[in-house]
Formats: structure tokens, C-alpha cells, sequence
């Protein structure tokens, strides 16, 4: 018999350390899947910001930088033109990406730097214990708003992935989710784009993963990929928001 | 300001230079080949030399779209190995404390430099040395620290911010220069021919991908708490060794002197006329410059002192952020006082004379 | 499809049981070990006379990639 | 020793940067040590602008000063607003095409020196402020004319280096204005001295 | 952790809480209505304590979009005369020195938390007190000075934050608790009723729209660089009251001591057993804990060590930074140690008294 | 003779320190006629920022707050929140907005907070010397790119009001012009509907005014507004981008 | 509305000669003063013999509200 | 003088937390200070956890300790990983269902009690922590069952307080459980002591 599916070889030995059913590991896995597919091992280097995905230094084979909350972005750009050779990806939540470090995503999506972002959208703040995320939904609960999101309080989730397509003319911008196979494997496409995108020096790219965190949702693992089926695509709805320079090609 | 073109590289003469420029000047020489940075009064023409420069010299110049990006911008070209930099004044210097904390843990040479303006809050654009604190104790949490240097005069500014670049590199650490606005604005004549040009030397440590070699992770975080209990003593023991060995400080007339007046940066200059002159009527006044504000000349001072001054001045423009370190080094052995204004005073020569005159007298 | 053989192995050093290898499998060829192990989890195993056809949707889902899929002498693409 | 301390003013669009800085290239030719100090009104753009160049034989202390021994006061508002500041002895220079009522101070010398009207005479009025660098030079005496113009190479900007030989000219029919002692009035010998050497000067 | 009912604020007895819940209800006690903040571990309990009390007592909860935000929101409603808090730790207090210093120089009242977390850089979760210095002396440029208390057990906590939000009004500046993560996840027995409910004090300076009266300005910057100056003037002025009526400390067992240990906040707890037990031995050691630690309780501690200490050993959760506070005070008048390490190591009693021994005997 | 036009009341008698020709004033004297029209002078706040408005708190006669370079949106939601009954406006230049408080503009924005945000966009930081602003234009000259705005290396200019839109459902958000008669009539109509939307609690109001800064454009006033016309329009169409509330009512 | 007479004061501590008023008066009305005052400025002022019709354009681009426009006898609205 | 350090150990999911929590209110309704301090393990959830928790007659310096007077471990894990942190003298309660190899020391007394089993028999599964509590407190002695049971109003949530005549009865179960001297053996009745009185303690 031969392998056909197997752990990548861009990604190190060391166990996952997040909670059963948790979209990270999958999406971490979808990177490296297309780090090897794309022979980018030897000149990739992950950005890590702060959140449950804090030390996934340990997960990837390659060259790792850990940036504090919100800076990736900020940390690829200088990275970036230090090393216009490498390929530099950040890896960052919508507590780092959408809250903190909203300034720093826009400047970098509107410099359309050569880098290639994956932001994880699980709508909640996973590492300090389920507080509301600028992503969280509408009546969602959270630890800071324990009724529910009331946008009359705390306003409306941040569509990040439009947001950012409205102010970087050259990129590949796309919505992707993880909640079944079909998804999964689109997911990776994008992922690929956003690589592409920066290799092929056309542009910043970006992919939005909608995830889970069965933690804090307090859901199974199942439960929760039929909840972003129903509950979560609906309002962050999928596709490509900006891949100008793509069609160009 | 705008810098026209670049008569001053080419030139082995002496060139007249602001302070600001002559930071610049001192950073491409020294091979800085990245700048990223923010606008602020007074430090543009600073930001604006980098701006012309940069690119001339296949440099990057980058404005950032904030302080807090652009530090952070410093930690991603410094983790690739370039010799970057980047400056500010108060309010941006503020923002920066996330930026030190985190090339201060990484472990990541960098050169910072505050052109100090008066504060606090927004405050004004006058010129003012209140960032003395900021720079030598605070900005950012957890147990850290940066190098100091406190140059005087536009030569100096050149000299040092070309060895912060060298300091930064041998301590993987970032040197911050304090400047004022002073300093800044002022022109000097600048020889800038004495050090040679330097590239960015090779860092073994540096991320550049992997290739065939086994990965390299820069962290800002170790994985266990005993690691990182383990790191902060190796930081300790690196802070001692700056401590050790990069004391700068000049002393002038301290010999026979009852009386020294302690002052760094612009005001060290204003200190000297006052010096002189009460000199010249017949008193026993020297002057002690710190030029290196962390670490602070502690052992200079206190053997300096104990040669029998009676009295310090520390004379400062801020409201006393110095005074501790005086104290800390002399320890009761003089007496301490201060003279000096927070908010942008601007001394005369006159009026530190008449105080030293006051102080000598009691 | 259905008729390739194919064949799964679960790293149970990987595997938080999570259950959604079990959900996804079109095969219903996985299931969850009787005992918890030392970490408190019951993680999946293969189930018993259920034919995996290597479709690797398992591996797909599983977020610790704690499956590799094994496949009789073929090297389709994963579906797409 | 040599100390000067000079302050140039005027306001924007005069030149006054400029004239500080090739006063301080000419004190650098001459191998002197100096500072140029700038400093602007409070108003956000043009309004008045000033400059103080300290010149010295020794280390120079404060590039920063309260008191000078040389006033170049380009127009009335300069000579209104610093020529307090003049310590007795001390000289202050008026660009007396501006200037219509020098100061009355009788412990400083004061020189007059028509710069917008020579350059005008010249054709090129924008050299007003070189004319009056001849003059601010024939005062100073420390810095020599071919130390003062040999500045000129490193303080105009590459495309107005057509203009040196032009701004030579006007420098040296500044000077010269002086040196045959035309517009001189005014003046108590008495108080006469171009280097001042009052307490607090070293 | 959520806290999932009001309990607390109804029942007159001893009620167990986390230090962190201890601050959220001296804070609600003394009227706090606005609580402006991010998440950050250990300080999330009070975070959730106020998402969750705040509402039900017609406050304001908004989690902001990041600590630099937070702490301009407080500002904000301070300005509009709001009795307001914002809490975070290391990497977010970092974020904060712009706030503090807008706050200090607008001079409106604020109670900012900081439960240190070790650091420095992104750091760890694990406990330590290596924000002495940036609450102390950092955070922001300019000459500012935040009031800073360090409480030590869950009833201190909340009667200084009680006491904070007075404070913070009476000299309208902004009040700094350090806490740490041990004090944070720690409970205890807790009174509440002795402190009366307050509600906001009126405000004349608030901004609330001019209705029929002159227009206000709250400026964190003068009109003139002469205002500024005095403006700078009347801080300090400020600060020399604070540090003249505001030290706060402990002191146990120091009359006849030889050794007296200093210590802080969680620190000094674990102090406490170490001293007694090395009193059982027979050692004459004593303990001196600072509560405020700006101003720094100077004069006790000097008048204290004036008696006939010989040494002082200073233990600290970091790498020493409050030593130069204990050296500015007592001036040579003592020899000083220190035991202590940054990164989260958690002092065993036994380890101190083992070093107080070690002294003891040298 | 009847005065028909005049100094509108809420404006001071100090007259303003801008250069001559900035478009600073103008947008000061659309702010208080507005002010004096809606009658809410007694209770406005407004909010000042870095930019060579800082000291525009002499102008407005309302109380006022200073803010820190960028925080303009975050002090305004403290004081709304603190006191509700309030009518807040921050006034802010596009280097304060568009730049170092781009995260507290999006989240404002986001929780259509109630207030109202006077956004000046001319293209450069006026106050520290003509560097490059997020919204100087490509190929535009700046004392830090002096050969002209490059995307390759500083990205692209960043349209704030249609970012903006995209974030805040409840929102009235509009681009007007001063640069002549016509359109300084439609910017005070805008700046009017970006305080109503705030006074009837419907929602986040943004006016973003296309304006001209003489001194480092080095342009004459008049060159200015033609400029403003022929280059600044093209790229910042002016219109409404998002007033969703104020059609639904 | 052009019959209708108009009248302009312009306050010379606001004027900074910009020169806007100058440019949008639809009937040449405005114009520089021949001497720059103290500021070194070289304020607007009435055009002799130039008919004002009052329509306020001058008030509305003046950037430093310096121009109060009078009016005969209307209270006429600003043209929309 | 009264010193008790009590380590409450086990996985997540069993209650550790709050049985840590109701000692102490047992503790306040005596009159006695008290800390609790409660500690997770590395993992991200779930995972083991324990908590601290010091009771005294006087004020209490450090609420995190090395070592301990007593342990009450639920399960193996608990008493693997710090049965060597109990002083001599000291004490260590077993849950006996989930305890197979209680520690082997001979200086402790060792106790045990089969908490979940007493649960399952009370066919309440989820009260095996007060089971435990019971337990506990017969052997810390200075705890009476009364000041404990008066803690459950405090430490349940509203929505569970019907459920505190449950909770009583489990407590009331474990401290009888022991004080039948049922389950009892491997005790060294040369080291029995409920307060031990070591070096460092005070
Ligand atoms: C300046 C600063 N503030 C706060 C924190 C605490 N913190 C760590 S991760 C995080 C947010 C995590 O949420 P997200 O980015 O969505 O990642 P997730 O855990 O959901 O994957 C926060 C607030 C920090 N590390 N630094
Ligand atoms: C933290 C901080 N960084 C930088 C500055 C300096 N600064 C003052 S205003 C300004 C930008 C001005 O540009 P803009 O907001 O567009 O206003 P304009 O002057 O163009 O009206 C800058 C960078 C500051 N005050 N604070
Ligand atoms: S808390 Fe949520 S995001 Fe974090 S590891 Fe667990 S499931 Fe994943
Ligand atoms: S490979 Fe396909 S059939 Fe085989 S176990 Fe996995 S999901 Fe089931
Ligand atoms: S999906 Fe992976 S982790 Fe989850 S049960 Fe299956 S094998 Fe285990
Ligand atoms: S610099 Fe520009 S924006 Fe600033 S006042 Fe002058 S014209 Fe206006
Ligand atoms: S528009 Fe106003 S400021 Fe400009 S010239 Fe006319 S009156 Fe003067
Ligand atoms: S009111 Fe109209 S007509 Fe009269 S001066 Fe002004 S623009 Fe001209
Ligand atoms: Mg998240
Ligand atoms: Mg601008």
C-alpha cells in the first residue's frame, strides 16, 4: 500500500497543542500541505502572533519569527524588505488581525506588501478565555458580553476580508472555511493563492479561514462545523473579494 | 527640511551638518541600510535625510504607517539581519516602548533615537530632556534594558549613533540616542572621514529561510516558564556586562572642584559657558558629562567625587529625571542639587552661573 | 471509488478523538477506541469489517493530522 | 581668544538661513570653531526667522544665546525686537534700505549698509542678503572675504551654482561699501570694539 | 472564569474572592461607572468581573479594540467626569504610556490596573513584578508621575482600589495598582460593607457640553511654550504633594532588626513566613512592605533603617527594580541586597529565609 | 443693509493660524455654522487632534478635549459613553485618521458608535512639513518620498469613507469638497447629516472633506482648488457611501 | 439677483490675502490692496466701481471667514 | 497557633476548584483566616488541576506552598505527582476508586476513602468531590461539618442551590465514612498528627 495522505513534511513532529476539533491545526496544516506543494520550505518564514496559535513556531519546518499582538503584519513588512528572497507568511486571529492590529493589516493590505496572510476567523478571542472578537456574531456569547453581542453596545463584526479587498488594489484577497471536505479543499487553493500572489510578486495576499474553537463556542466539534454552515457563512460570506492582479495575468 | 543632495558623503572635509542630519550621516556610514519611521517636529529633517538618502545608498526607507508599526518594522528587518533604525520624539518615542521590549527580548540590534521634545501629553515642540526616564528605565514591561547614549554636539552625534550601530550588533541589543531638539536644529561643522564605511556584518543568528541549514526561530517568548526564568538571567548578566564596560563621561576642571555641575546632551553645552566663566572669577567648578545614560558613568562620578567635591549640580531640562542616577552613584557622599525646568525652558548661560554662584556660596 | 482499498492509521499520539474523522467518513469505517487513554481521551480507531476506500476525507478533516491514509496500488488525487 | 556671537534676522524669503550658514563655512575656513542656530517665528510659514552663528577660537559652549556682539538686522522688525540684546561694544549692522530707524543705543557701533538698494543697483535684488554679508564681514574681520565665498559652493543648492560668481560680486560690493566708509553715521568711537569681552564671554 | 452571579455586592459578611474580583468590587464600590479594556491574561477575572457587574449597576462595559484605545476611552470619560477604570498586564500596560501621560498632563482622574504577568517581550502568564519600574517611572515621555499602589492581599486590594478612585479625584491625576498574578488568582476573605457606597463626585471641570456657562478646554498641550513651562511648574508641585501626604508601608518586627527585608505586593507574603520563621530562630529580622510605590515610602524607611539596621535585603519578583528606590532612600546607610529574578519564578519561603540567613550570618 | 453672511456664533473671535488659503478654515466655519443651525452649541464637544488643527479648540466656542495624535475616535467613544446627552465631534487630518488612528476610526466606525468625525483629507501631514500622508496621491511629490508617491514601495492612496461604509451598517458616510462654491454648499449639507445622524441616534456620521494645503502642495490657493478638481476628485469620488440608516427612516 | 446691491466688509486682522474671494467674485469685485501691511500680507478689498451683488460667494470660499456680506433689504438664502 | 496547608489535586472535571473553594468558606464560618490558590496545568483545557489552600488562626503570608500538611488527592496522577510534597507528620486522603498504588511513605498517615464509589452508591456520580470534602475535613478536624455545609449556598451557583441537601448528605457520607473507621489501613500510628509542626512553619 502507499501513503497517500500523510502529515506534511513542512510540518515538524510536535503534537498540536490546541483543544480536540480545534481549526487550527487543520489550517496549519493546510499551510504547510502548500508549502511543500510549492517547494518554499527553504526560503518560508512564518510570522507568529499572540493567541491560542502563539507557539506554532513549533509546528512548522521552517524559519519562524514571533511577533507581538497585532505586529505581524508590521514585523513581515520589515522582514519583507530586509529579505526580498524569502516567502513570509503571518499567521494571526481576529482578536490579533481584526482588533489590535487593525492598523497595521490596512497599511500592509494598502502597500499591497509581498506577504501572505492567514488570518483565522473563529470569532473569538481563544487564548484568554472566549471574550468577544470584532468577529463575533450578532447575539453570539462571549466572556465580555455575556448576554450576546448587542451591535447597539459593541457594534457589528468586522468583515475583514471586504474591508481590506476595498483598500489593496494589487491582491488576492479570499473567504475560505473548513467546515467540510469540499471546503477544506478550497481552503487550500486560496491558501496557495495567497502564496502565490507573493511569490509571483503580483501582490499581498490574504486568506481569511472562517474556524472553530469548540472551546469557547462550547459546542462539539461537529456541532460547530454545522454551526459555521449555518450560522457563520451566512453573514461572512465566501469567495475571492480581490484578485485584480490575478485576472490581469 | 529638505537635503538637496549629497555633497556630504563625498566630501573629506568638514561639512556643517545639524544634528539631525549628522545622526543620518553617522547611520549610512555605519551601514543602516533600512529606516522606518513616523513623522514628528523634531525630528523630520532627521526622517527626511533617510528619506533623500536611503534609496541612494540601496537602502529602504519606509514611513510607517504609526510609531508602534515602525518599531515593529525595525524587529522584522532586524530579524533578517539588516541594520536598521528608526526615530522619533516624546509621543512617538511613547509608542515605541512595546517595539524595545520586544528587540530588547529577541534579542535584536536596532538603533532608536529620540529627539526629545518638551512634554508631557502632546506638550510642544520646544526643546526639552524629559525623556531622560523614558529612555533609561521605562517604555516597555518586564525586566529589559537598553543602551544610552546622550551625545553633545553634532560630532559626537555622528561618532555615536556610527558606534550605537557597532554596540547594537555586539550586545544584540537596541541602542537608543537621546537628542534633543536643540542638538537637532544646531549646525556644526562634522569631519565624518575618520570611520570607515561599513557594511552590515554577517549575522549567523539572522532569519533568511532555512535552505539547507536546520531552521531558526526568533522568539519573544520561550516555550517553558523555566526558560524563560533562564533567559531573563542571561539579559541580567548582559546589562552587567554593558554595565562593566560602556560607562562614558566627560569630566572637565573636576580635580580641584568643590562644586560640579552634572548636564548631558544640549544642556551640557549651555553648563560649559557657566563653568568657564565661574572659572574665570575663581571658583572651583567642573563639569561631568555622562555621554553614556545607561549605563550611567556611576564609577567615574563616585571616584570623581571622592576626590573631595563637596556639592553637585545636576542641571537638566525636565524636572529632575536625573537626579537618582547621581544620587545612585555618589550616595550620600556630596550634596545634590538640582536646577532645571520641564516644559521646554531653554537655560542661559547666565542663569546656571548665577545658580552655581548661589550653591557655591552656601 | 468505492471499490479501491484503502487503508488508514491513527496516530494515537496525534488523535484528541474529536470526532470528526468518525462524522465525516462516508464509509463509516472509524470509531472511537472503549478507553480513555492516560490524557483522558477516547481517540478513534478503525472500525471493524467497514471498507475504507482511501478517499482521505478523514485526513482532510482531522485537525492534528493524526491520519495518514494508505491506498492499493493508485495514486488518484483526492477528490475535489 | 575669539568668541562672536552673531544673530542674523530678518524674515522668511530674506535668506537668513543662508546667510548664517556661509558665515559659519567661512569660520570654518578659516579653522575656527562655530555653531548656526536657527529659529523660526511662531507663525506656521514665512513671518520672521532668525539665526545665531557663534564663532570661536576654543569649544564652543551654547549654540544658544541671550546676548550677542553682532546684530545683522535685515529689517526694521529685527532691529526693534533684538537690538537690546547687543551687549555694549558690540556692533549692529542694518540693512539700512529696510531699516528706517536704527537704534539709539550709544554703547554699540552701528553701521548702516543700503543691501536691498545695492543689489537692486546690481539687478538682481534677491542678492540683498550676500550684499549685506559683505558688510556683516567687513564688521566681523575675523572671517576673510575668500574665506566667506569659498562657502558658497557648499550652501547654495548644485543648480544655483551658476549664480556664485553673481553672489561673489554682491559680497564684495558689500564690503566695499564699508571699506570706503560710505553710510557710516552715527557711530561713537568710544564705545568701538568688534570683539566684545563682556563678563560671561570666555 | 465568569462570575455568574452578584453575590458579592449584597451579602455584609466575609466573602471569598480572587484578588482581581477583589479590585472589580472596591472599584464598583467607590462608584466606578466606565470600564474601558482588553483581554490579557491574568487579569482577565476583573475584565469579566466588570463585563459582568457593570451592566447590572448602570455602568459601561465596552471592551475596546486594544489597550492604546482602552485607555484613551478612559480618558474620554474621565474628561466627561466619569469615575473609570481600564486593566490589563505587561505587554498591554506597555500600550498604555500614551494614555498615562495624556492622563497626567490633562490631569484627569483614572484608576489603571496592571496585574504583572512576567515578561519581558510577549513573556508568559506566570507571575512577577517586573512592571515596577514602567509604573513607577515609565510608560510615557515627559515629566509625569502616576500616584502607584501595591497592595498585598485580596482585602487590600480592595480598599486601595477603593481608595484609588479618591485619589485619582482629589489630586486629579491618574492612581496605578500593581498587582500580580498571584495576588490576581488568589482568594480570600474579604469585608466590604466598611467602606460606604460612593457614587461620582461632581465635576466642575468636566466637559458635558458649556450649556449656559463659559466654554471648557481639556488640553494635553498649552497655547504658548510658556504655559507649558508653567504647566510643568504646577505638575511638579503636584508630585511633591503626593510624595509629601501619600507614603504608604508596613513595617513589622523592624524596631530592633538588623536585617530588615524589603518586599511588595505577592512577594511579601511569601516574605512574611520566611521572617517570622527566621524570628522563631532567634534572628533579629524584620520586614518592610512599601504599599505606595510612588511616592516611595522614603522617609519611614530611612527613619527606620536610622535605628540601627545594618543590612537590607530587598526581594523582589524581578531582577531588581525597586533596589534603587530602597537606595535612594536609605543613601548609603545601609548595605543593600538583592534576591530576586525576572521571568515568573516563584519565590518558596524557604529559599528567602535561606538567603536571610546566608546575610544574616555575613 | 442687512448682514447676510457673516462669522457664524460659534465660532471665536480668534482669527484662525492656518496659511493663507488652507482649506482648514473653511471647514472650521462649515463646522460652527452647522453647529449654530442645529442649535446645539451648549451641548457639542468637540475633539481636536495632531495636525495643524491641534489648537482648533481656540476657534470653536463649545467645550473641547484634546486628543493624542489618532485617538480622536477613542476619546470621543469614552465621553459619549460617559456623557450621552452630548453632541461629539472629533475633527481629524487624514495623517491622524487615515495613518496612526487607523484602528480607532475602523472600530468607531464598526460600533457605529454616535458621534461625528470631520475628516480632513489633503493629502499630506500638513502640521510636520508635507510628508506623505495615506492619501497623498500616486506620483504626488512629499518631503519623504521626494521623487514622487510610488505604490511599488508605499502602497496605494487609502479611500477612507468607502473603507469605512463597508464596516459601519448604521452610518451616515459621505466625501464632499471645498473646492468652490457649489460643493462647499454640498459639504455643509454633509457635515450637517453626519451630525444628525448622531443627534438622532441613528447611527456613526462621516464627513471626509477633500481639501487643499497651499504651503506643501507649493501651490497658490486658487491652483489648489482647480487641483482639487482636475486630480484629487478622479481618485476620491465624492459622494455618499453608506446612509443605509438615514433612507430607511 | 444681480440687480440685487450688495455690500462686503472685509476684516483685515482675518484677511490673509489668499486671493480666493478675488477668484470666485462673479463680478469682479474684489481685489488686493496695493500695500502688504505689517504681516507682510497684501489683504482683499473692494473694487471700485464694482457692482456687488451680495450672492456671498466671497464669504463661503474665504478661508479665514473674513468677509461679512450685507445685503439691501433681503434675506435671501444662499443659492443652493 | 493553627497552620494548615491542604493541597487539593485531581483532573478538570472533578470539582477540584470547588471543593478548594468550600474549604475555605468552611474555614471563614470558623473564624479562621484562610487563602485559596488555584493552579491548571500546562494543557490548554481540561488537563489536571489543583488548588492551595492555607488555614490558619493568624494572618497568612504565602498563599502558593511547596509542601503541605495534607493531601487530598482524587486521583492517581494527584498522588504520583506530590505525595513527596507532604511533611512528615502530615496526611493524605485517597480517593480509593481512582487511587490503585497509594504512596508508599510511612512518616504520613494515609486515608482513604472511596469517594466516587460512595457517589455512584448515593447514585450521584458528580457529588464524588464532597464525598471527598467529608472526608477531608474528618481528618483536618479543625473544619466541623456545619461551618463547611453553610459554605454551599457560596460556592454553587443559584441555579444548583436546590441541589445543596444533595451535597450535604455526600459531605455527611464521606465524614462518616471515616469516622466508622471504615477503608482504614497502612497508617503508622507513630507518625499520626493533623497539624504537623515542621521547620518553616510558624
Ligand atoms: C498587547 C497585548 N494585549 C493582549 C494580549 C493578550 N492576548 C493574547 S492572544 C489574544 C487574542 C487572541 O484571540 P485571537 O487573535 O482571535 O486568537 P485565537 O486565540 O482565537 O486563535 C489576546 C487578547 C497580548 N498578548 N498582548
Ligand atoms: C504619536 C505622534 N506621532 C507623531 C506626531 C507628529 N504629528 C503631529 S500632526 C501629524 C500629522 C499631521 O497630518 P494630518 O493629520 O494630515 O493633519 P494636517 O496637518 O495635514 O491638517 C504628525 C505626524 C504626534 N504628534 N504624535
Ligand atoms: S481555545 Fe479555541 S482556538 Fe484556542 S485551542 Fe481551544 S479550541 Fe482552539
Ligand atoms: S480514507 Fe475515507 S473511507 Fe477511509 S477511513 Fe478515511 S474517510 Fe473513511
Ligand atoms: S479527526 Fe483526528 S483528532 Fe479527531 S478523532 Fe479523528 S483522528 Fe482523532
Ligand atoms: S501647512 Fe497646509 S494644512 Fe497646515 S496650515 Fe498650512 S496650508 Fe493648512
Ligand atoms: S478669501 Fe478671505 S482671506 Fe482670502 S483674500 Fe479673500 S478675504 Fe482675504
Ligand atoms: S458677495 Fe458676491 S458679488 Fe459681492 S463681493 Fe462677494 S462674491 Fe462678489
Ligand atoms: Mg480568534
Ligand atoms: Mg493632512
Amino acid at each position: 500500500m502507499k501513503r497517500v495522505y500523510g502529515k506534511p513534511d513542512a510540518m515538524t513532529d510536535v503534537p498540536f497543542p490546541y483543544c480536540p476539533g480545534c481549526s487550527h491545526g487543520t489550517i496549519h496544516r493546510l499551510i504547510a500541505e502548500v508549502i511543500d506543494e510549492l517547494e518554499i520550505a527553504d526560503r518560508a518564514i512564518g510570522i507568529t502572533s499572540a493567541g491560542c496559535s502563539v507557539r506554532n513556531w513549533r509546528q512548522f519546518d521552517c524559519d519562524m519569527v514571533m511577533a507581538l499582538h497585532g505586529r505581524g503584519p508590521a514585523v513581515a513588512t520589515g522582514l519583507k524588505r530586509a529579505q526580498p528572497e524569502t516567502v513570509i507568511f503571518t499567521y494571526q486571529g481576529d482578536g490579533d488581525m481584526a482588533a489590535i492590529g487593525t492598523g497595521e493589516i490596512v497599511h500592509a493590505a494598502s502597500r499591497c506588501e509581498r506577504i501572505t496572510v492567514i488570518y483565522v476567523n473563529n470569532g473569538v478571542f481563544g487564548a484568554t478565555g472566549g471574550q468577544q472578537a470584532p468577529t463575533t456574531l450578532i447575539g453570539q456569547f462571549s466572556t465580555s458580553y455575556p448576554t450576546g453581542r448587542d451591535p447597539r453596545t459593541s457594534g457589528y463584526p468586522l468583515k475583514m476580508a471586504e474591508m481590506l479587498a476595498r483598500v489593496s488594489p494589487e491582491s488576492y484577497i479570499a473567504r475560505v472555511s473548513i467546515h467540510n471536505v469540499k471546503n477544506i479543499i478550497k481552503a487550500k487553493k486560496a491558501i496557495r493563492q495567497a502564496f502565490l500572489v507573493q511569490i509571483e510578486d503580483r501582490g499581498f495576499g490574504l486568506a481569511e479561514v472562517l474556524a472553530a474553537c469548540p472551546t469557547n463556542w462550547r459546542l462539539e466539534p461537529v456541532r460547530c462545523m454545522q454551526k459555521i454552515k449555518s450560522d457563520v457563512i451566512p453573514y461572512y460570506p465566501l469567495g475571492e473579494f480581490s484578485s485584480q492582479s490575478l485576472k490581469a495575468q | 527640511m529638505v537635503v538637496e543632495q549629497s555633497t556630504y558623503l563625498a566630501v573629506s572635509e568638514k561639512n556643517l551638518m545639524s544634528g539631525n542630519e549628522a545622526i543620518g550621516e553617522g547611520a549610512i556610514r555605519a551601514g543602516c541600510q533600512f529606516f522606518f519611521g513616523y513623522p514628528i517636529t523634531p525630528q523630520n529633517e532627521l526622517f527626511e535625510f533617510m528619506a533623500q538618502m536611503l534609496p541612494q545608498t540601496g537602502g529602504t526607507f519606509l514611513q510607517s504607517e504609526s510609531e508602534l508599526s515602525g518599531i515593529n518594522m525595525v524587529y522584522g528587518a532586524a530579524a533578517g539581519g539588516g541594520r536598521c533604525m528608526t526615530s522619533s520624539s516624546g509621543p512617538g518615542f511613547t509608542l515605541m516602548g512595546e517595539g524595545l521590549t520586544t528587540l530588547a527580548t529577541a534579542q535584536m540590534p536596532a538603533v532608536v533615537v529620540c529627539v526629545t521634545r518638551a512634554g508631557p501629553g502632546l506638550g510642544r515642540i520646544a526643546s526639552a530632556q524629559s525623556d531622560y526616564r523614558l529612555a533609561t528605565r521605562g517604555g516597555g514591561h518586564g525586566d529589559y534594558q537598553c543602551l544610552v547614549l546622550g551625545p553633545a554636539s553634532a560630532q559626537e552625534l555622528y561618532d555615536l549613533t556610527y558606534e550605537a550601530f557597532e554596540l547594537a550588533d555586539r550586545y544584540r541589543n537596541p541602542v537608543i540616542i537621546l537628542s534633543d531638539a536643540i542638538l537637532g536644529q544646531m549646525m556644526e561643522p562634522v569631519v565624518t572621514d575618520h570611520l570607515p564605511r561599513m557594511k552590515t556584518p554577517p549575522k549567523e543568528w539572522a532569519v533568511r529561510g532555512k535552505g539547507t541549514n536546520p531552521r531558526k526561530v526568533i522568539k519573544v517568548a520561550p516555550h517553558t516558564d523555566e526558560e524563560l526564568i533562564d533567559w531573563n538571567r542571561q539579559l541580567k548578566k548582559k546589562y552587567q556586562l554593558m554595565q562593566d564596560n560602556e560607562q562614558r563621561y566627560e569630566a572637565l576642571l573636576t580635580r580641584d572642584a568643590e562644586l560640579i555641575v552634572v548636564a548631558f546632551g544640549s544642556t551640557a553645552r549651555i553648563v560649559l559657558d557657566s563653568v568657564l566663566r565661574a572659572r574665570n572669577e575663581g571658583m572651583a567648578v567642573g563639569m561631568f558629562r555622562p555621554i553614556s545614560l545607561f549605563p550611567y558613568p556611576q564609577k567615574a562620578l563616585e571616584e570623581i567625587v571622592r576626590q573631595g567635591t563637596r556639592k553637585l549640580l545636576v542641571v537638566e531640562a525636565n524636572n529632575g529625571q536625573m537626579v537618582q542616577d547621581v544620587r545612585l552613584a555618589v550616595c550620600g557622599a556630596a550634596e545634590i542639587a538640582h536646577y532645571g525646568f520641564g516644559g521646554g525652558h531653554i537655560f542661559s548661560p547666565y542663569e546656571i552661573y548665577r545658580e552655581i554662584r548661589r550653591l557655591g556660596k552656601s | 471509488m468505492s471499490k479501491a482499498k484503502g487503508q488508514i492509521a491513527i496516530n494515537p499520539a496525534r488523535c484528541k478523538g474529536c470526532g470528526l474523522c468518525i462524522w465525516v467518513c462516508p464509509q463509516k469505517s472509524i470509531k472511537t477506541v472503549d478507553e480513555a487513554d492516560r490524557r483522558g481521551i477516547r481517540i478513534a480507531c478503525c472500525a471493524e469489517n467497514a471498507p475504507c476506500t482511501g478517499c482521505g476525507f478523514c485526513y482532510m478533516v482531522c485537525p492534528d493530522t493524526a491520519i495518514a491514509v494508505y491506498k492499493e496500488s493508485t495514486t488518484e488525487e483526492p477528490a475535489d | 581668544m575669539i568668541l562672536n556671537e552673531i544673530l542674523i534676522a530678518g524674515f522668511g524669503g530674506q535668506g537668513i538661513m543662508l546667510m548664517g550658514k556661509l558665515l559659519a563655512y567661512g569660520a570654518i575656513y578659516k579653522g575656527l570653531e562655530v555653531t548656526f542656530y536657527p529659529s523660526y517665528g511662531p507663525e506656521m510659514r514665512g513671518g520672521t526667522a532668525n539665526c545665531t552663528v557663534v564663532i570661536s577660537d576654543q569649544r564652543i559652549g551654547s549654540p544658544v544665546r541671550n546676548e550677542f556682539a553682532y546684530l545683522m538686522a535685515m529689517n526694521q522688525a529685527s532691529v526693534d525686537k533684538f537690538s537690546e540684546r547687543i551687549k555694549p561694544g558690540g556692533v549692529i549692522v542694518c540693512n539700512a534700505t529696510l531699516v528706517e530707524s536704527p537704534p539709539e543705543r550709544r554703547d554699540v557701533k552701528i553701521v548702516k549698509i543700503p543691501a536691498n538698494q545695492i543689489a537692486m543697483e546690481m539687478e538682481n535684488p534677491q542678492v540683498a542678503n550676500m550684499v549685506a554679508m559683505g558688510g556683516l564681514i567687513h564688521e566681523l574681520k575675523i572671517i576673510s572675504y575668500e574665506s566667506l565665498t569659498k562657502g558658497l559652493v557648499r550652501v547654495l543648492p548644485q543648480y544655483r551654482h551658476n549664480l556664485i560668481p553673481l553672489n561673489e560680486q554682491a559680497i564684495q560690493k558689500g564690503f566695499e561699501a564699508l571699506e570706503k566708509k560710505l553710510n557710516l553715521e552715527g557711530y561713537d568711537e568710544q564705545s568701538k570694539g568688534t570683539n566684545c569681552d563682556q563678563p560671561g564671554t570666555v
